[in-house]
């Protein structure tokens, strides 16, 4: 089975070869970065700040308010959690289209339960997420164990879990969860919902684990070559199938907290994520850590691309231009981060 | 060809090389890894666009580098790559024909009568008769070399052409190369020239006219008579010192001692019960024909494919059946498996990450990575196995062939396991490079290690080991203690082969 | 909506508007009756929605089933799924599978396009139930459900909650025509007319970009603070909504209106949840009227321009006084009862 | 760069290792084609059957008509052509996101240059044509020569062209193309639409192109291993280029057809016949060809897709369960399929 690496260069060789003097000290940080690297790294980050200038100067009295700090950072909480559930999956090589799907599927179970059934909130939310889960397990049973392709698998399985959904809410959007519940997502902290908190604390989280654990270690090692791993003692298909079970998990979370948002939910609404959450992660590899799935960098990326957005909205500019922006801006930061690295790498 | 210059960015690899091809002569061209010869491969191929001034002289008339497929085939210049280059979904005769498919004048239908003719008739020129609608893929290693050597040679006339083999030799197994050697001599002997990229000296002396040597991207002997000239001076001009010559296992003595190691009913798809003893501070040496199971057991043993059997090591006894990697891992086996890129290195990573993989647990805890050991491990085995350019930051890919496979081994031996187990531990690498490794090798027994080199390199089983077993049908069939010789290593296999046939 | 106080006409007239849509409703029509309802035995009707993942439209069609069953007349349903492909498809089905009448609801005529001429062509008669009540022409027969009036409805409330001085942001949808009409000649007239000091502003939203309307809104709210009220075309696109005053500074004073409701609508008008007011009509009512403006068609019979749709206003006035639950919609009880299908059954001739 | 192929098992040798005997006359098809054999090209097929069965017992009146047939015939005639796009860029090992929204960018611009502009009818359809081929040859531009990866590259594309296509018909539904147009997609031949024929001329093409032509051969090797193409002499980027290009152009082509066949366009629907396409596409590699993206495979697969979909509507079962159908047949007929080929290759 071909493993579908949604990897972005992974494999090419990154440095010149240089002829450096025999074990000469592993230089600092800061002096293996130079000007060009950081670039590399940065030139997203440019760009963004390039748009805010920009966006400053065009509507200096609206867009320059902390108000517009408040919608860019305070909406699209769950988009991290997706995110977040992509960049695992995709850290191990495979690919994952259920998401949004598993988000829609939990968010409304929790909501029916609720509202519809009568069920306590606890159990109620509980059984959302152990729904989440179980879309995770499935995906990984089909894909790990049987061997059918990510792509295809997950793809089936995100139409699939729609109708699910659609089935257990009747086709309507239930509503009424409770306020106390709607706090746990919707409660500002310093002029921002919680929401946006838990989605620091996820990506720094899944940042620890992927770049400063052993398992993080062998999820890039799975990702980058399975063979190596098995052959040096990791269970392969155990990390394969963690990873399509924390992705359940995570997408299933951000479908319960984005059912608190809204104080219900509308299961056809959850695909309109998949894409904004795979530009994210996908954009994300051209940030901080190039050429690799990272969750910093998908941060940035979602702010980036909603940054773009509620600029042109306070403009008086939606419609056709938000859809135009979110592409163009895709294509453009992978294809000039693509540019870059291959000129450092031809050097 | 002439004036050859290839720059990759402020890297030189290639200083003005030449390479002269006659009719009818077979030129082999020798240099350590990364000297440059895949680079002028490459350069004469289209793949890389030298750097000005790279011309090809041919019936006398000039022709500036690089050249379109289309002009090479004008011109009657053919490769055959060191992987073959063979789809093996795809037919005998899709695969010759690639790239030359005739084409109806109206239905632009490809004429598969004509196509299958013109197929049959270049393998029948090779004296092959294999199928022609048969997937490639159920070929055995000796047919598939042949169709590589077919689509190289179709459009090529009688008595004129060059064909390039690029360590071609490398994926076939011993028993066929003569027939390979043949294969050449005969196309040769039509009167094709011949270039033969090489790291197998022995082979160079036996089917060579002419040898080019290179080294740091400099031509340091252009077409010295083969006859002239012998492995050590051929191995000084590659080296540009010395060579050592005398055997690895006097060079470094080791004192076998307690049986560490005890396999017993080792069975798998090809392997039939083998039962295996190995002694601390002991080189074994495994080889065979073909499909006679030892290229299963360096696998089998390290439970890197399913099989039966039990293991014991260390007072511990695992059962095959079930088990994975890591049982066997914990009792102190280590396996270097063949395949570097596939199987052994990830190439996308450093090349810290790559060498302190396999102790990535052990030596963190479950919740932190601590990272000074890191580049410790990577750069212990930078200056033992003195690998250039000594970086431990650097992705794998960066490097070259010898110097991964270098990495390869380093990353194993620098956790001292009790048992190290080696699957052709020296392919694809230089005369120079071999021997760090093979010296390792012999380091590491001394130092108390088993070690289990599973090879059908006759010259390196010679060199280090202190015992060979020879496997037929799945099973050891005759075994040499030292002292023995490559001849000798040879001949037993021949005998077992025979044997078994 | 208690803000009688001014005096201003407007307002007063709005208010009148709205008092009169907050009790329970009664449906009182004078139809012509149908002399001949025999002929319309053994015909067959194609129910072709928008969308059949919307729960209203799957509700007509049940009610519709049942009630044109009375008359021997079979109803089946196609989905829309909001691609013009698939209603396509519906149109194919229609004529290749022979039905006698294809009821497009909340299609447009026009979004069929050449099917329209296709369908005549092959004898099957065309019902519009776009909600607009028209006159037939050109073929096609109009069954409107009060669509316009409800949003009308939306807008009155607005103005007399807010005594006259509203600054409202509508959210238009612009998938079809239609969805455009009812904003810019039905909601901002009403605006024009009873409510000369309020300050309305419309963004739209297809489909395709619900998932960037929570920005939008919250932008617009930045863009001009004063904004009070935020009036949605659709139900369906509240959540969207929500999500865009929950991220905006001062979205838990804005005050959201929604027409042509489903529960969910009315479980938020209950919790107090952002939306304070929400105008609906029963499915079981749209799929009666429906089925005897198809009836009439199917057997010639003289059919109506326009009935007077019973739907009704839910704040926090009313919203205690009914029991917020599905089959209260279904079956007419939250708007008062189902007081339409004995009339019409009577003047099928069939009470 | 990686190449992200969407292969599904396509370098894997086909049948067991055997001891062919040399030189044995060619046997015919059907004997080199066992029972096993069958059963793993044809499990699709029994599978539509079977359900033929199942629907025609729950309503022998209504499916059992060949009003049936003309709809699942009759409807969705794009979606042969987006899938012969797929089919196309898969076969080099390419992946495209963006023919749902190249198809919506051709109908909308035929449409609006018509009706809103005025155009000539010829000169409107050129344009939305010539619009679709452009739209492939940036594809191509972008992954060929700049060398993104194709996934991010057409995943932004597709969000791009969205909004362009809104900008053109400015955000509505635009109608009103003659009837003389509609015609070419709508007229009536024994039943079925023009629509249908001109997909299965389509497919007979695509197949004919892809299995007995150099450049078919050249295309499979291309998508099997681009470097052994190359040194073979292929001209890949040519190749590649190519793929992409015949990509717009049947998408755009695809766009032209169905707004004549609905006599205009609604330029945000159109991105909802990219999953149905995806899925018939990975589907028909497990029909006829298994492993094999294949044109004949992929037809049947839409019309499998489809039977299931219009028998549950005849049964009234509508809504959630479409979508249930639609995934869970995906999932289980490739599920099915790689367990055959891999039962067929270690036997
Ligand atoms: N794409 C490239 N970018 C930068 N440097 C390269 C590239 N390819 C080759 N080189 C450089 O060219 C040198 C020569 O490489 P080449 O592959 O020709 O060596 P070789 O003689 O074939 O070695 P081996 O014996 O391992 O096959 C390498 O050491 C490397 O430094
Ligand atoms: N970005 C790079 N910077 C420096 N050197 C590079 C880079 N990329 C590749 N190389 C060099 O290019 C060479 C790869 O070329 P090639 O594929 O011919 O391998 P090789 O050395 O011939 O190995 P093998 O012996 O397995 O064929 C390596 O020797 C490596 O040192
Ligand atoms: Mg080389
Ligand atoms: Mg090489």
């Amino acid at each position: 089975m071909s493993t579908t690496t949604p990897d972005t260069g992974h494999a090419r060789a990154d440095g010149p070869r240089t002829e450096a003097p025999a074990l000469a000290p592993r230089p600092s940080w800061w002096a293996r970065t130079g000007p060009a690297d950081l670039t590399r790294r940065g030139a997203v980050v440019v760009v963004w700040a390039l748009m805010v200038v920009a966006f400053g100067i065009a509507s200096p009295h609206v867009f320059l308010t902390s108000g517009t700090l408040q919608i860019i950072l305070g909406s699209h909480g769950e988009l991290i959690f997706l995110c977040m559930a992509l960049v695992c999956v995709f850290s191990v090589g495979e690919f994952d289209f259920s998401v949004a799907s598993v988000m829609g599927l939990s968010g409304t179970a929790t909501s029916v339960m609720y509202v519809t059934h009568g069920w306590p909130m606890v159990a109620a939310a509980a059984f959302g997420l152990a729904l989440g889960i179980a879309a995770g397990a499935l995906n990984a049973v089909i894909i790990v164990i049987l061997g059918v392709d990510p792509i295809i698998a997950t793809l089936g399985m995100a139409t699939a879990l729609v109708g699910v959904a659609l089935w257990l809410s009747n086709l309507t959007t239930v509503n009424g969860l409770p306020f106390g519940y709607s706090d746990i997502a919707t409660t500002h902290l310093a002029g921002l919902p919680l929401f946006f908190y838990y989605g620091v604390v996820l990506v720094v989280v899944v940042t620890y684990v992927l770049f400063a654990t052993p398992l993080g270690k062998h999820m890039t090692f799975v990702g980058a070559n399975s063979e190596v791993a098995r052959l040096a003692g990791v269970n392969v298909n155990r990390i394969r199938f963690g990873a399509f079970m924390f992705s359940g998990l995570l997408s299933g979370l951000g479908g319960l907290l984005l059912a608190a948002n809204i104080g219900g939910y509308d299961p056809v609404s959850s695909t309109a994520s998949l894409l904004p959450a795979l530009a994210a992660t996908f954009l994300g590899t051209a940030i901080i850590v190039p050429g690799r799935f990272n969750p910093v960098g998908t941060w940035i990326a979602v702010f980036f691309l909603y940054t773009g957005i509620v600029g042109l909205q306070l403009l008086g500019l939606s419609g056709w231009i938000s859809d135009f922006f979110f592409g163009a801006s895709l294509v453009l930061a992978v294809t000039v981060s693509t540019l870059l690295r291959r000129r450092v790498a031809t050097r | 060809m002439a004036g050859l210059t290839k720059t990759f960015g402020r890297t030189t690899v290639l200083r003005d090389a030449h390479v002269d091809l006659v009719p009818g002569k077979i030129q082999a061209l020798i240099g350590q890894n990364g000297s440059g010869k895949s680079t002028i491969v490459k350069v004469l191929s289209g793949f890389h666009r030298p750097d000005a001034g790279a011309t090809l002289h041919r019936g006398g008339r000039s022709y500036d580098l690089p050249l379109s497929a289309h002009e090479l085939d004008e011109l009657g210049i053919a490769f055959v790559h060191q992987d073959l280059g063979l789809v093996d979904a795809a037919s005998v005769v899709d695969n010759i024909r690639v790239g030359r498919f005739s084409r109806g004048r109206l239905t632009r239908r490809v004429d598969m009568r004509q196509e299958r003719a013109a197929a049959r008739r270049t393998l029948d020129r090779l004296g092959s008769s294999i199928d022609v609608d048969g997937p490639v893929g159920a070929l055995s290693a000796a047919d598939r070399a042949i169709v590589a050597i077919a689509r190289a040679v179709q459009s090529l006339r009688a008595g004129d052409g060059v064909i390039v083999f690029d360590e071609s030799t490398q994926s076939l197994p011993p028993e066929v190369l003569a027939g390979f050697y043949d294969t050449i001599r005969d196309l040769a002997a039509d009167g094709t020239a011949i270039l033969l990229v090489s790291h197998h000296l022995d082979e160079v002396m036996a089917l060579s006219d002419s040898v080019t040597v290179l080294r740091d991207g400099r031509v340091v002997a252009s077409a010295v008579a083969t006859a002239q000239t012998s492995v050590r001076e051929l191995t000084r001009l590659m080296l540009g010192v010395d060579p050592q010559v005398h055997p690895l296992r006097e060079e470094v003595e080791t004192t076998p001692a307690d049986v560490v190691l005890t396999a017993t009913g080792l069975t798998g798809r090809r392997l039939r019960g083998l039962d295996l003893q190995l002694r601390a501070g002991e080189v074994l040496g495994v080889t065979g024909a073909t499909d006679s199971g030892h290229e299963e057991l360096p696998y089998l043993l390290a439970g890197a494919r399913p099989g039966r059997g039990t293991v014991a090591c260390g007072g511990t006894t695992v059962s095959l059946a079930g088990a994975g990697s890591r049982a066997l891992l914990d009792l102190g086996i280590a396996l270097i498996p063949q395949g570097r890129t596939t199987a052994g290195l990830a190439l996308g990573l450093t090349a810290s990450d790559n060498v302190s993989l396999p102790r990535m647990r052990a030596r963190n805890s479950r919740y932190r990575l601590s990272s000074g050991w890191q580049d410790e491990e990577a750069r212990s085995v930078i200056t033992e196995f003195g690998i250039t350019p000594p970086r431990a930051d650097l992705l794998m890919g960066a490097y070259s062939g010898g110097n991964q496979q270098k990495f390869l081994i380093g990353k194993w031996m620098v956790a001292r396991p009790r048992v190290l187990v080696l699957h052709e531990p020296t392919q694809a690498v230089d005369v120079g490079a071999r021997r760090d490794i093979l010296r390792n090798l012999r380091r590491a027994a001394a130092a108390g290690a088993a070690v289990v080199v599973i090879s059908i390199d006759e010259d390196d089983l010679a060199a280090v080991c202190d015992r060979v077993v020879v496997l037929a049908e799945g099973r050891p069939s005759r075994q040499l203690a030292a002292p023995f010789t490559a001849e000798d290593v040879l001949g037993t296999r021949v005998s077992a082969l025979e044997k078994q046939s | 909506a208690t803000s009688a106080s001014s005096n201003d006409p407007g307002v007063a007239a709005a208010q009148k508007v709205v008092d009169s849509r907050l009790g329970s409703q009664t449906f009182k029509a004078d139809l012509p009756a149908i002399d001949q309802i025999a002929k319309a035995k053994d015909k067959k009707v194609l129910y072709t929605a928008i969308s059949l993942k919307i729960p209203y439209f799957q509700n007509v069609l049940k009610t519709m089933q049942s009630a044109a069953g009375l008359a021997g007349v079979q109803v089946d349903g196609c989905d829309g799924n909001v691609t013009p492909a698939n209603i396509a498809g519906c149109v194919t089905q229609a004529i290749s599978q022979h039905y006698d009448a294809i009821v497009l609801d909340n299609i447009p005529v026009d979004l069929i396009g050449q099917g329209a001429d296709a369908l005549k062509g092959a004898g099957v008669q065309i019902i519009s139930a776009e909600g607009e009540s028209l006159p037939a022409a050109d073929g096609v027969t109009y069954a409107g459900t009060g669509g316009p009036e409800m949003l009308q409805a939306a807008a009155n409330w607005t103005i007399a909650d807010s005594g006259g001085k509203a600054n409202v942001l509508i959210v238009q949808q612009n998938d079809t025509p239609l969805q455009v009409k009812y904003v810019s000649q039905y909601m901002q007239p009403t605006f024009a007319k009873n409510c000369p000091n309020c300050k309305v502003q419309v963004i739209s939203v297809t489909a395709a970009q619900l998932g960037n309307l929570g920005t939008q809104v919250s932008a617009a709210l930045l863009k001009d603070p004063k904004i009070d009220y935020v009036v949605s075309e659709f139900d369906a696109n509240v959540q969207y909504i929500v999500t865009g005053l929950q991220s905006s500074p001062r979205g838990k004073s804005v005050k959201l209106v929604g027409a042509i409701g489903d529960l969910a609508a009315l479980q938020r008008v209950r919790s107090g949840q952002f939306q304070r007011a929400d105008v609906l009509v029963s499915p079981s009512y749209a799929g009666w009227a429906i089925t005897d403006q198809t009836l009439r068609v199917l057997v010639g019979a003289k059919t109506w321009d326009r009935l007077d749709t019973p739907f009704r206003t839910f704040d926090t006035s009313n919203i205690g006084d009914v029991t917020v639950a599905q089959d209260g919609i279904d079956g007419g009880a939250i708007v008062g009862g189902d007081t339409w299908s004995h009339v019409f059954r009577a003047s099928w001739g069939l009470s």
